[in-house]
């Protein structure tokens, strides 16, 4: 078994904000606008060194999405940035007709996503934005693990060209993946090799699937562990690659298992390889307030929860 | 079942005049919900003291002076005066004012933002906790929502009002401009629409982040009746504004209050700032911002 | 095999302006509102007949869902109508805080579904509202696929409580689901048993799911056919069982085949009964103008493409 | 790329003085382009000629006066002033615009609205269109991109302006009022929206619709420059008008152009009436239509 270790938590929107400080130094086409939330986006530093290609547009997602589509035309590369409902849900259309349908370079970068938001409760803990953006045409949708997979995301989709959603979070996580790595987009990375089930995870419960995978080692059962940290596209063929040794998979996100990850994989399954598969992730239900700890708790989206439904699963074969 | 009922208040501004309402209970009690306030954030740890204190007076007036209410709390509202929140991170004053209104026990506010609470970081009819109407957190809803409850009491003959509250920084969503274009053009004049204008909104003065001109100017331009509310933490003066936009009511517009008010008043180190839009005091700052807000009515 | 029989083509948003009219009659509760596309939606009737109930917002879909969860409150059940994509993506937050998560009892009324919206073209066809709206907790999505099924549909809504979308069309299409018929929300209706393979189709498709079963038969090919009106809540009791006995399964929306039945499908057989499937649908673009019946031919929407895939999820058996 | 040079062109309302354009050339162009929307709405018996006939000697003005373009079609316009579509519907004038401008062959003004076609329902950059630089559609959107393009031109220091036009009942979305609120707080003054004041809407009359009340009041309320064209279907005077609202640009203020024009213009059975927002003549209509618009420059 292959070891991670946790290099001190860190917040995967440091990540990103990390990331955007440093294509404000080497690409002076990157340009940021902000929702009233540069704080929350850990855009300041950007905001400090380039205040020129900073732009504040207020409380006013839809005009933000509309703005940054304009801003390509002449060669610019606009990072939006706001809470992930306000990335998504709220301008949707706007998305949809200015930014994916017109095949603009916009970055959709999104924090506070899924219910370790934390307190500020169910309208802010959007648990739907993967599968919002999944179903645009030409849209690739990224959910970051950890800081250092952040900032190199932010890196990355800075380099492509076409519109991004990349999703990233408000707590303190485990920092686990490489400080240097180079992030492939649309390129699943397996973290553990494993016979007896998949656990295909995203965003933050990668590292829970990483903890669940050691506590199942102990108990006899190899886990294969693979982060998916693209959603779209999808790589089909290390899932299907993996399932087709293991025999039964486990998705875990935190999002809604209705329209997200899980049932992306789950199609792509019953296309090429119908297998059982269990689906940790929140059962359609709204969010709350609490803390992050204790929401991936009460919803199922920790280590436990893997570990059960990879039992469950296993079962099943 | 306000503290002092309605027979017995002084209706300013207008022509009904009944008793003067015990105005030094309503001081104490302002006092009382800012140490709610205080509190129920210093205890998680987050939440948004800045508007909360800020709207103080605004909520005591409306509860327990303004609002026709009923004793018992139904979510169908008939036959009374009904309030929503669009800005609902200033849930905090709001739950206070609720809870010491009678709509449920002031004990709860011990459970504020905790997980299995009613009281929700933003409020939220998803618990059933008396008092909301519907959820609020993501901005730029509200004044709609208030129109449809407006338009409801026109189809039911209910001359009872709508009472609805928003932020200045919130105005900036283009929603709320349909909402305000909405209610002129169909004279939804039973709806007193107040904008808590503390020129002041996250990522600064709202006059730095983006500037929004003469607020006046464009609801008139709108088709609104505006009344300028210049003192929003004088308690006198915000009953009288709200009773001045009372009287405008019934007249064919839809009535804009704009209510200018100090962010984090009542506490002087969060006073005149955005930096206590959404934090918390820590365990000093708890201590003399209670300080300067001894207890009245007493503590949950 | 059954025969079902086409009374006469018509649009599934006349059964809608049908359906509001005869509740304007019976039930004095309904409101009906509608953003400037009165005439596409058929609401004429009502506004006509019932001029105090009926509320007209202008180009403005936001307020209007925000009008109609404030109307809830004091008993009124309202009817929202615009084109199916100024009924989701363009008020997702709208509908997510102030209905879904409000619990009000408002309904969402959407024509011009899909591509056959027609030469309109792209910025119309919305191809992945059932995502949209199926991801909300609470939430209840209905498809329906013909002028008398939408008229019961529309009925039906108005006794449910709670918030509901109700997904319609533009063209005339096959009436052949029976005048009188009571709409169960939730209950999928059989409409041919078969043994070889289970077509789970919704909308439009469905009268094109008969059609091939017709020529499936005459080709020796068993196949139960299953109108799923009801997106969510899914009756999976109704396709396990099927899936059980015909051993493959095949979907068909007019929608994206990501978010969309489909993958709900292949969840609900991933967790309880993996089995082979194909997906008819569009294959994650846009629409573009056109006919409807040339759309469907192009974006492979029709009896021919689900014949296709018929004999394609059979090989897989 | 003008038919007309610009260098050629008396700049009215500007010190500038060249020489007359050619004006009996683009009444001709005029008449040519009404052919154009009726021919192409008819044969595909969908799309809307209403609003395309009413902005008729807008786009003409725009694109053989007004703009400074450059011969070849380039998605990230560097050095040349740009136009965007808010109200998407009416892209047969766009396109018929478009086509007799240079940028794509008249004849495939033939496939408008067919299967497999570049001339989209609505314009699109999809299929790869010249001259088409963001898809528009579904309506309020289109200021806002005006603004990102608008700042794009500033950062890249290219002095060039950029133009947008939406219809007066798309005004009615919410985005806007975003917009227009955000160039005003950011002095975007390279940007000119013109809108198309016709008093129509899909449902009826504007003022029956959701009645608007005083634009000019709401533009300037909300921080613009506002200039009034009374007669949008008097070529002269458009002309007149957007070099008025040229002239006001670099003063640190966005300039709106409220056009006044007749739906449905230059077919009688047309006018004055939203009937024609979204339906193609018949074919004895279209005949009809077209006696009205004789040829001039030749049909495609
Ligand atoms: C749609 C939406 N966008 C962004 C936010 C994040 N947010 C919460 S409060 C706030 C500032 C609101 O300013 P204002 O209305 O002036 O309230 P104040 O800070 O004065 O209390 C923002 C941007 C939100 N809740 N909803
Ligand atoms: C967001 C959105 N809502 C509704 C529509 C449907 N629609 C198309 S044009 C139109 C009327 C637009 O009125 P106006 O802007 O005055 O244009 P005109 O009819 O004068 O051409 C409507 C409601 C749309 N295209 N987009
Ligand atoms: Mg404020
Ligand atoms: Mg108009």
């Amino acid at each position: 078994m292959k070891k991670y270790t946790d290099s001190g938590k860190k917040d995967t929107r440091s990540g990103f904000g990390a990331g955007l400080t440093e294509l404000g130094k080497t690409n002076p086409d990157v340009v940021a606008l902000c929702a009233d939330l540069t704080g929350s986006l850990k855009m300041d530093d950007f905001k400090a060194n380039h205040p020129e290609r900073f732009f504040q547009v207020g409380i006013a997602e839809a005009n933000m999405m509309g703005i940054a589509a304009g801003m390509t035309i002449g060669g610019k590369i606009p990072f939006t940035g706001t809470f992930a409902n306000f990335s998504t849900g709220r301008v949707y259309d706007q998305i949809r007709q200015s930014i994916a349908y017109s095949d603009k370079n916009v970055k959709i970068c999104a924090s506070h996503a899924g219910v370790t938001l934390g307190e500020d409760g169910a309208t802010h803990q959007i648990l739907e934005d993967i599968g919002l953006m999944k179903m645009l045409p030409g849209m690739t949708v990224i959910n970051t693990c950890d800081y250092n997979q952040t900032k190199a995301a932010t890196l990355a989709i800075a380099e492509h060209h076409g519109p991004v959603y990349l999703r990233f979070g408000r707590p303190k996580v485990a920092n686990f993946t490489s400080e240097d790595q180079n992030f492939e987009i649309g390129k699943a990375v397996t973290l553990q090799q494993g016979n007896d089930v998949t656990i295909v995870a995203t965003g933050h419960l990668v590292w829970e699937a990483l903890q669940a995978a050691e506590t199942l080692n102990d108990s006899g059962i190899s886990a294969e562990v693979i982060n998916i940290h693209t959603i779209k596209p999808l790589d089909d063929k290390a899932i299907i690659g993996s399932v087709k040794k293991t025999g039964c998979v486990v998705t875990a996100e935190e999002h809604n298992f209705l329209g997200g990850l899980g049932e992306s994989v789950a199609r792509v399954l019953a296309e090429q390889h119908p297998t059982p598969q269990e689906f940790v992730a929140t059962q359609d239900t709204f969010g709350e307030s609490g803390t992050p700890e204790q929401l991936m708790d009460k919803y199922g989206l920790n280590a436990e929860a893997i570990i059960k439904a990879v039992h469950k699963v296993i079962g099943r074969k | 079942m306000p503290f002092v009922p309605l027979s017995e208040c002084l209706i300013f501004g207008t022509e009904k005049t009944t008793l003067m309402p015990d105005l030094s209970y309503l001081e104490d009690l302002i006092v009382q919900v800012r140490r709610d306030i205080l509190r129920q954030v210093h205890k998680v740890n987050s939440g948004h003291p800045g508007g909360s204190l800020g709207c103080t007076e605004f909520f005591v007036a409306l509860y327990q002076v303004i609002m026709d209410r009923k004793d018992s709390f139904e979510m169908d509202g008939k036959g009374e005066d009904l309030f929503f929140l669009s800005n609902g991170h200033i849930s905090p004053v709001f739950y206070s004012v609720l809870a010491r209104s009678g709509y449920f026990p002031i004990e709860e506010l011990n459970t504020f933002r905790l997980i299995d609470s009613r009281l929700q970081g933003h409020p939220t009819t998803h618990e059933g906790l008396p008092g909301i109407r519907v959820a609020s957190g993501s901005l730029g809803q509200g004044i709609s929502v208030a129109i449809g409850a407006a338009q409801t009491k026109k189809l039911n003959n209910d001359d009872h009002l709508i009472y609805a509250l928003c932020g200045d920084g919130e105005l900036q969503e283009g929603q709320n401009w349909e909402a305000i274009m909405y209610a002129a053009a169909n004279e939804i004049d039973n709806l007193i629409v107040t904008v808590d204008r503390n020129g002041q909104q996250i990522d600064g003065p709202t006059d730095k982040v983006l500037p929004m001109g003469n607020l006046k100017a464009k609801f008139e331009a709108f088709g609104w009746t505006v009344i300028e509310l210049d003192n929003g933490n004088d308690l006198k003066a915000v009953i009288e504004g709200l009773n001045t936009a009372k009287s405008e009511t019934g007249k064919g517009k839809p009535v804009c209050v704009l209510m200018t008010t100090i962010m984090g008043n009542g506490v002087d180190f969060m006073m005149h700032t955005h930096d206590w839009h959404g934090k918390a005091p820590n365990d000093e700052q708890l201590e003399i911002g209670l300080a300067q807000n001894p207890e009245t009515l007493g503590d949950y």
